[in-house]
């Protein structure tokens, strides 16, 4: 599964995307997200709990409660601020 | 229906015109153009001109969000003609960003429309602002009034 | 802050261009055409195509009426620039009628201000339609509508 | 003074505009709508009580109140329908 993230997550987490392998007892994007902070630092804090971010799932905005079975992208990103 | 993401400018008065050529069913077209405005920042005692931006979007979700964000005008108002260009890459002080454009039979319906495009446009587009400035880049922060203006919406 | 009642078309894109060229402090700006819109008048048992309208007014009135207008909208809302093109003589369905284009440092200050000028030019700007129709011409009455939409501007 | 007919009340009365010498007694926009009526039949079809038009002093919307000491110009049209 492609994982990406935009904007300062980005430069955070130091890559702009990764392919993951997703572990079986990793479900939803809330146990992605907790499961992505323990692969480094950055990761950490990028999609540290406090943060204020949003996530996609096949690129539609989706909750953290979103069930990851049959996805093939996962994006993380900050608050829009476009138009 | 159109929606486009590009990094080139576009011509307001050529969209415009191939938006509502032949259509005689449109008695007001309603158009939100905006730009890039020449911002001042302060940090510290330093007020800092804020001299360009850069856009960055998520290729792919953009399209569809903006795609969903036009489904969801038209099924609420009756419309006859839609349109939205959103650019990305760096852009500078009075550089054209975005163009809404919305014709109706009726100009109630164009006006609620083409605004609930441009606050929709705010809060559900996967875009993001990094100004340069003089100290350095700086990625823009979400906007409280941003989605109080679009939350006025939810209530219909 | 410009007006101008003229016979000829406008140029939609030529007239925004030199509306906010070279004015950095524009982060939005909001735009109505009105356009003559194809209408059919029920008339007995017929069903009667509008073919075109003729549009009078009453010159010297009418700049007055649109600079007291546009000067009541630049008393409300920050405005950075402001534009009135309106047509008169003889317009055929798909016609462009008239041009109200606001320029300001916020969207919500020109979406209110353009809808404001848009809403008092149609009851308080001197003209008056005459319509084309299969069976002759037919002057067109005051719509209720139009007075609503102005008066909600009176409660602020 | 000019007055001046606009839209169907400039057919009915039959001129766009005439050369009136103001009398003495008439000092507002309603004492001289009563008096043009008594000009002719289109005049005082144009101008009937229950007719819905408005007037105009000098190009500035006028409600029949306002006096005409002054004025060189006044008009009489039906409500706008423009835009």
């Amino acid at each position: 599964m492609k994982v990406r993230y935009f904007a300062w997550m980005k430069r955070t987490v130091g890559v702009a995307e990764e392919e993951i392998v997703l572990p079986a007892d990793v479900r939803t994007v809330g146990e992605l997200v907790e499961w992505l902070r323990t692969r480094s630092s950055g990761h950490a804090e990028a999609l540290a709990a406090g943060a204020a971010f949003g996530a996609a799932v096949d690129q539609r905005t989706a909750t953290f409660d979103v069930r990851l079975a049959g996805a093939s992208e996962v994006a993380f990103f900050p608050p829009f601020t476009g138009g | 229906m159109t929606v486009r993401v590009q990094e080139a400018d576009f011509d307001v008065g050529a969209e415009l015109e191939r938006l509502t050529n032949g259509n005689r069913r449109i008695g007001g077209l309603v158009v939100f153009v905006g730009l890039v405005r020449e911002m001042h920042l302060r940090d510290g005692l330093h007020r800092e001109r804020i001299e360009a931006l850069t856009l960055e979007h998520y290729p792919g979700m953009t399209e569809k969000a903006l795609e969903d964000i036009e489904t969801e005008a038209r099924r609420r108002w009756t419309l006859e003609a839609t349109l939205i260009v959103h650019r990305h890459g760096r852009l500078e002080a009075g550089d054209r960003i975005v163009l809404v454009a919305v014709g109706s039979p009726h100009r109630d319906a164009a006006f609620e429309a083409c605004e609930f495009l441009v606050d929709w446009l705010k809060t559900k587009a996967p875009f993001w602002k990094l100004e340069e400035t003089p100290v350095g880049e700086k990625w823009v922060e979400a906007h409280e009034g941003d989605d109080a203006a679009a939350a006025r919406w939810a209530k219909k």
